[in-house]
């Protein structure tokens, strides 16, 4: 029998995931003796707390050294790729917290929303630093599970929780694909750590590690709503209440695109021409598919699902060039992306309170001219997702272009840039809606909800950031290389 | 012998496992297709056996056919006529995306019989008695794999607080309920 | 340095609009113009200091964006910049002086988009990096698109739909062309030799981009909509000045950079110039009405600068440079006269039109002179630099000046065409006994346009003898 | 080791994975699709312990475990939901059995 031999544990390195979980203790426990009234209110203030202080020990231990280590035997990674990841994850929770506060849902079960909410970010936190495949399953298990229950939390409306159905049958059938392909793995390689699977690779048995990897693939595409991975997307974003769609629009793809790039850069280097081509194919299917069906949906929440879909088209086309650059297109452009997906829900959420019916495109009639503040960010946001500036996705495009034209895929550029073209048409779409349209084509209001002020701020932050990212491009590409830099990619 | 005897176990076992799985998915009644899935549980920890898994096939037989499937069977009784009521929400595409996963199983079969016929995975490592008991797996558990270990208790926690909060969906009154 | 507040004074301006919304719609028209004219004057002051003859770019900076991919603010003046960027600041401010006289809706919101695209103009006019001239392209389309949809006319919807769709496509493979040229190069300097190459597909990029904007013959589906639809002062900046960004981005991109290429696509390029200008010319005469006239001329008359700088010679260059002046002030005063006319008859149908000489002089008398400016007779500067082009266009083959020279027939009948049927001929139906002659404002905006021609008339070579060899 | 080797579990468990992909893809009833689930699940766990088995290595084993509680922990959420769903739909409208398009 081995002496036991208790692990040491960097404590540091695990804060993030420790402030967020603790929080939720925290409000887990107050809502119960809490009286209602105050509930929402403290869960908010706890939440918002908890997320600035993961953000901030995140950013700290970003500074504080710049090589990675492993954690607890390897399981999960201290490093700038993990951390950067966590501030993301952080800034979607914080401004979700301005978005949710005044939802109607909210006020029933403020304690166990605040507290999912916090715990899926801590999840988060964890499976952008897993290490290994159990670590990684476990990681992508404890957010997904968290986010079903977020999906269906308004308990008393149907198409939530038929959604938060749907999105736990699909998300597990996701995961038992992902937990088969990395038994494979297993299998071939005799590990379950990153680094000794890709030491493994020489002489594992190569077919089942083609197998094993082509169905983690599969299993992280599910996450990530990659075509043809997707079909739970438009569901499940209409269905779930807006704010936690803003935040699984935004959290979800920096944690599965993150994971994904680590997981094929650090475990499979020696099979990069296939998850490269296979990528290149997963590309161009989400941008077609995501694109395409985009242009015929009434509800504004499908066609920004859709949306999400062809951005995830786009966000793993730097993954697909395998380069160095690649990996800093996909952090810059998830800096931009994850702040505009969160405000553009928000603003959708606005709408939807005002007139208390699902928002399509045409009764966003007027919008812009009755809020001005809203309308001019979601036309902000709109063009930033076509491409324009002075959104940073603009920048990311041109990174995630120039990451695929140095890998010597041209073509894929250009498959991108048609894709951007057909984009405009249903983007633009709504800012002719919210600007163009006469007002008397959507539904009379029901009544004006009261200012929201907490909802205003995240959306501004939202256009800071938007537009911050294309300013301060130069202090942000570099952090991306920071976070990039150690990772051995396999091309160029 | 023992070599007979555990061939017949895993015949066995395997035509076990094999039937009822195939009796989960097929049975239109949800109440039998659970039953079935203790069988499968059953054979799975047989098969856990006599790949030296004790604990784990403990834990099979304790976690799932004890709790899991208890709770299946709790639901659908709950439920009654409404149990098996069909619903749209599942994925869509089922017959493409059927044939296709039908075909990358049936590829994946053959390339494991590929790969048997090529002696190279009917070799097993020696392990000695401790292998798949209770001790070394805690001993891993709180080694090597203490945060997974953690993780398990926090995915259970939020289960539990989910639980907790779909349990309370009680029908409201119309006039608050359209909102 | 001088170039950046040139840049980012417009756009101040209009990120101030936008952000006081309290203020009264004179309050705000007047703040507008104020801008505009400010910019106006910082530019003679800009041009009054400037070295003409130096090869390099001026009163320029150079500031790092992002290091990685050598991507940099880096801005500057040529000489042949310096005219166009004078020419948007004298065409916005005629543009900003009407809409603020009409008192448009929403007038805060109008001007500040027109200041927007002020700035963005002037940017993709002085930027020295590809990058960046391809964020102040793009940057144009946004205050165009919603300038057009918000305050355009009953067939704005579709009009903006097809203009943005095809002025994207093109650009979005331009953005293409930029990417991978910067990539082989290194860097994104456009001053930097590095950025030059022979790939045909990188300049056929860059062709999409241009060829869809200026526009050259089969790519103006856009056009004729966007035109109509817009508000005049819209359509005198989008034809007056926004299309020279096209004709500039061959002229400094284009054709340049990719100097074999072009060599190679020449021939293809000046036989859709010529068959633009011709089919231009020839929708011009058969227009109904006031904007289709001044709308199709301009599109021919942007093909006739297209065939000189495809010509490719010290003479196509300089006249299609000084023609780019010219159009743009021509089709903006035009435009603008436009709007004058439909705003007295609310319509501009020419059938409906007519005798709106008779008691208003000071309309026919503008109307009248910018037409014959336009439409070249001896001693105007347009005759001026339609000479240099064909004079360009006769050293690559004396077909392409025949061409020309039919063209500068049809451009005569065309604008005769206008100029009776609104002025003379029977007072037209839609035309009010009472309607008036130009208002003060209206001259104040449209005079200084047409005073301009006359002195660039007097005086062609205060451009032409100011060019250095810098470009060919 | 005594009797089949390690391919003979493995082609089990490969089969029992199919079997419950196509139980997940084809039945319409959610109840039946989580039971699906369970058995994909458990298709991975054997891979798992029989790679364990060959290997001679804990891990597997101990990935198998967590599997089993995240399994759980599924099966959780998804009986609350089917259970919360059939609630709200007897509340609101027996006929109206999808509000969402499929």
């Amino acid at each position: 029998m081995d002496e036991f031999t208790a692990p040491t544990i960097d404590w540091a390195a695990l804060s993030p995931v420790l402030i967020t979980l603790a929080g939720a203790s925290v409000v887990l426990l107050a809502s119960l003796f809490l009286p209602p009234g105050v509930r929402r209110g403290f869960g908010a203030a706890v939440a918002a707390i908890c997320f600035v202080g993961a953000a901030a020990a995140a950013i700290a231990l970003f500074v504080a050294d710049e090589s990675g280590r492993g954690i607890v035997s390897e399981a999960i990674r201290r490093d700038r790729l993990a951390e950067l990841a966590q501030v993301l994850v952080m800034g979607a929770g914080l401004l979700t917290v301005g978005v949710s506060y005044r939802e109607p849902e909210r006020v029933e079960r403020a304690g166990e929303y605040w507290a999912l909410l916090l715990t899926a970010a801590s999840g988060m936190a964890f499976f952008v630093a897993a290490n290994n495949l159990m670590t990684l399953f476990l990681g992508l298990e404890w957010f997904s599970i968290c986010l079903y229950v977020l999906t269906a939390i308004a308990v008393e409306r149907l198409p939530g929780l038929e959604a938060g159905l749907k999105y736990l049958i699909v998300g597990s059938f996701g995961s038992a694909i992902l937990l088969f392909g990395s038994a494979l793995v297993y299998g071939a390689t005799g590990a379950i750590g990153f680094e000794e699977i890709a030491a493994g690779t020489a002489e594992g048995e190569r077919l089942f590690l083609v197998a094993g990897l082509a169905m983690v693939l599969v299993g992280l595409g599910f996450k990530a709503s990659a075509a043809p991975f997707h079909m739970w997307t438009p569901d499940v974003y209409e269905g779930a209440p807006t704010p936690v769609t803003g935040f699984m629009a935004a959290a979800t793809k920096v944690a599965a695109l993150v994971v994904t790039l680590r997981l094929l850069v650090t475990a499979f280097p020696g099979e990069e021409e296939l998850w490269t081509v296979a990528l290149a194919v997963i590309v161009c299917a989400s941008l077609a598919w995501g694109n395409l069906a985009a242009l015929v949906q009434v509800s504004v929440k499908r066609m920004l699902a859709y949306s999400s879909i062809s951005h995830a088209g786009f966000l793993l086309m730097p993954i697909a060039a395998g380069n160095e650059l690649g990996g800093r297109a996909l952090l810059y452009y998830l800096i931009a992306y994850s702040a505009m997906s969160v405000g553009a829900f928000a603003v959708v959420a606005v709408r939807e309170r005002e007139l208390a019916a699902p928002v399509t495109v045409g009764n966003l009639a007027g919008f812009g001219w009755e809020r001005p503040f809203l309308g001019g960010s979601m036309a902000l946001f709109m063009f930033g997702f076509i491409g324009l500036p002075p959104a940073g996705i603009f920048l990311g495009k041109i990174y995630a272009f120039a990451a695929v034209i140095e890998r010597g895929w041209t073509w894929l550029a250009i498959v991108g840039a048609v894709f951007t073209a057909v984009s405009i048409y249903y983007y633009v779409g709504v800012i002719r809606a919210m600007f163009m349209q006469p007002r008397e084509l959507a539904v009379a209001a029901g009544g004006s909800p009261p200012p929201d002020r907490l909802l205003v701020a995240s959306v501004a932050a939202s256009v800071v950031v938007a537009v911050g990212s294309l300013l301060a491009a130069d202090p942000l590409i570099d952090i991306a290389r920071d976070a990039v830099e150690f990772l051995p990619f396999p091309v160029g | 012998m023992e070599e007979f005897l555990v061939w017949l176990v895993w015949v066995v076992a395997a035509l076990a496992l094999l039937a009822s799985g195939l009796a989960v998915v097929l049975f239109s009644n949800p109440f039998y297709s659970a039953l079935a899935l203790i069988g499968n549980l059953a054979s799975l920890a047989v098969l856990y056996l006599l790949l030296e898994a004790e604990f784990v096939a403990a834990a099979q037989v304790l976690v799932y056919a004890g709790a899991v499937v208890v709770m299946f069977l709790f639901v659908i009784a709950y439920l009654g006529g409404q149990a098996d009521t069909p619903w749209a929400g599942g994925p869509t595409l089922q017959a493409v995306a059927a044939v296709v996963a039908a075909g990358a199983i049936a590829v994946e079969v053959v390339v494991v019989i590929a790969l048997q016929a090529d002696e190279r995975l009917s070799d097993a490592a020696d392990v000695g008695e401790a292998f798949g008991s209770p001790a070394q797996i805690g001993n891993l558990f709180l080694s090597d794999h203490l945060l997974a270990f953690e993780v398990t208790s926090i995915v259970l926690l939020v289960a539990a607080v989910g639980g907790v909060i779909l349990g309370s969906a009680m029908p409201r009154p119309r006039e608050r309920g359209e909102r | 340095m001088e170039t950046t507040v040139l840049i980012l004074l417009p756009i101040a301006g209009a990120v101030a609009l936008w952000f006081a919304p309290w203020l009264t719609p004179r309050a705000a028209g007047g703040f507008a113009l104020l801008v505009a004219l400010a910019e106006l004057a910082f530019w003679i002051g800009t041009a009054l200091n400037f070295d003409f003859g130096a090869a390099e770019p001026q009163a320029g900076a150079d500031r790092v964006w992002f290091a990685d991919l050598d991507v940099a603010y880096r801005v500057g003046l040529h000489d042949y910049t310096l005219w166009l960027v004078g020419l948007t600041a004298v065409g916005t401010a005629a543009a900003v002086g009407y809409g603020f006289w009409v008192g448009r809706e929403r007038a805060g919101v109008y001007l500040s988009l027109l200041l927007f695209l002020e700035g963005a103009t002037v940017g993709v006019f002085a930027a020295q990096d590809l990058v960046l001239f391809y964020v102040f392209w793009e940057a144009m389309l946004i205050p165009l698109y919603v300038l057009i949809g918000v305050w355009g006319g009953p067939g704005r919807l579709g009009a903006t739909v097809k203009f943005v769709v095809y002025t994207m496509a093109g650009s979005l493979l331009m953005l293409v062309a930029i990417i991978a040229a910067g990539l082989q190069a290194g860097t994104f300097d456009m001053t930097s030799a590095a950025g030059r190459g022979s790939s045909t597909w990188i300049f056929l990029g860059f062709a999409a981009a241009f060829a869809v904007k200026a526009p050259l013959f089969p790519f103006h589906g856009w056009l004729p909509d966007a035109y109509r639809e817009s508000p005049p002062e819209v359509a005198a900046v989008l034809s007056g000045v926004i299309s020279k960004t096209a004709a500039y981005g061959f002229l400094a991109i284009a054709i340049p950079f990719y100097p074999g290429p072009a060599e190679d696509w020449r021939v293809p390029a000046l036989v859709l110039a010529s068959i633009g200008l011709v089919y231009g010319s020839l929708l011009a005469f058969r227009a109904p009405d006031v904007r289709g006239v001044v709308a199709y001329s301009s599109l021919a008359q942007m093909n006739l600068i297209l065939i000189g700088l495809f010509a490719a010679n010290a003479s196509g260059y300089t006249g299609a440079l000084l023609q780019m002046v010219n159009h743009g002030l021509i089709s903006a005063a035009l435009f603008l006269l436009a709007g004058a006319i439909e705003r007295r008859a609310s319509t501009g149908q020419l059938v409906l039109l007519g005798g709106l000489a008779r008691g208003r002089p000071v309309l026919a008398t503008i109307l009248i002179t910018t037409g014959v400016i336009a439409l070249a007779v001896p001693g105007s500067s347009a005759f001026a630099a339609e000479f240099l082009v064909l004079n360009g266009a006769f050293a690559v083959g004396w077909g392409w000046a025949v061409v020309g020279a039919i063209a500068i027939v049809l451009a005569a009948m065309y604008m005769l065409r206008l100029v009776s049927a609104v002025l003379h001929e029977n007072v037209g139906s839609a035309v009010p006994a009472e309607a008036l002659d130009l208002r003060p404002a209206e001259v104040g905006v449209i005079a200084p346009l047409v005073v301009v021609l006359l002195a660039l008339s007097f005086w062609p070579a205060a451009i032409t003898d100011r060019l250095s060899g810098a470009l060919f | 080791m005594l009797g089949p080797g390690i391919a003979a579990y493995l082609v089990l468990s490969v089969v029992l994975f199919a079997t419950g992909a196509l139980g997940v893809l084809l039945r319409r009833s959610p109840l039946i699709i989580l039971l699906a689930l369970e058995i994909m699940l458990n298709a991975g766990n054997l891979a798992l312990i029989a790679f364990a088995r060959r290997l001679g290595d804990g891990d597997g084993q101990i990935f198998a475990l967590t599997v089993m509680v995240v399994a759980a922990a599924e099966a959780v959420l998804g009986l609350g939901l089917i259970v919360a769903v059939s609630r709200q739909r007897a509340d609101l409208d027996v006929d109206r059995l999808t509000s969402l398009r499929g």
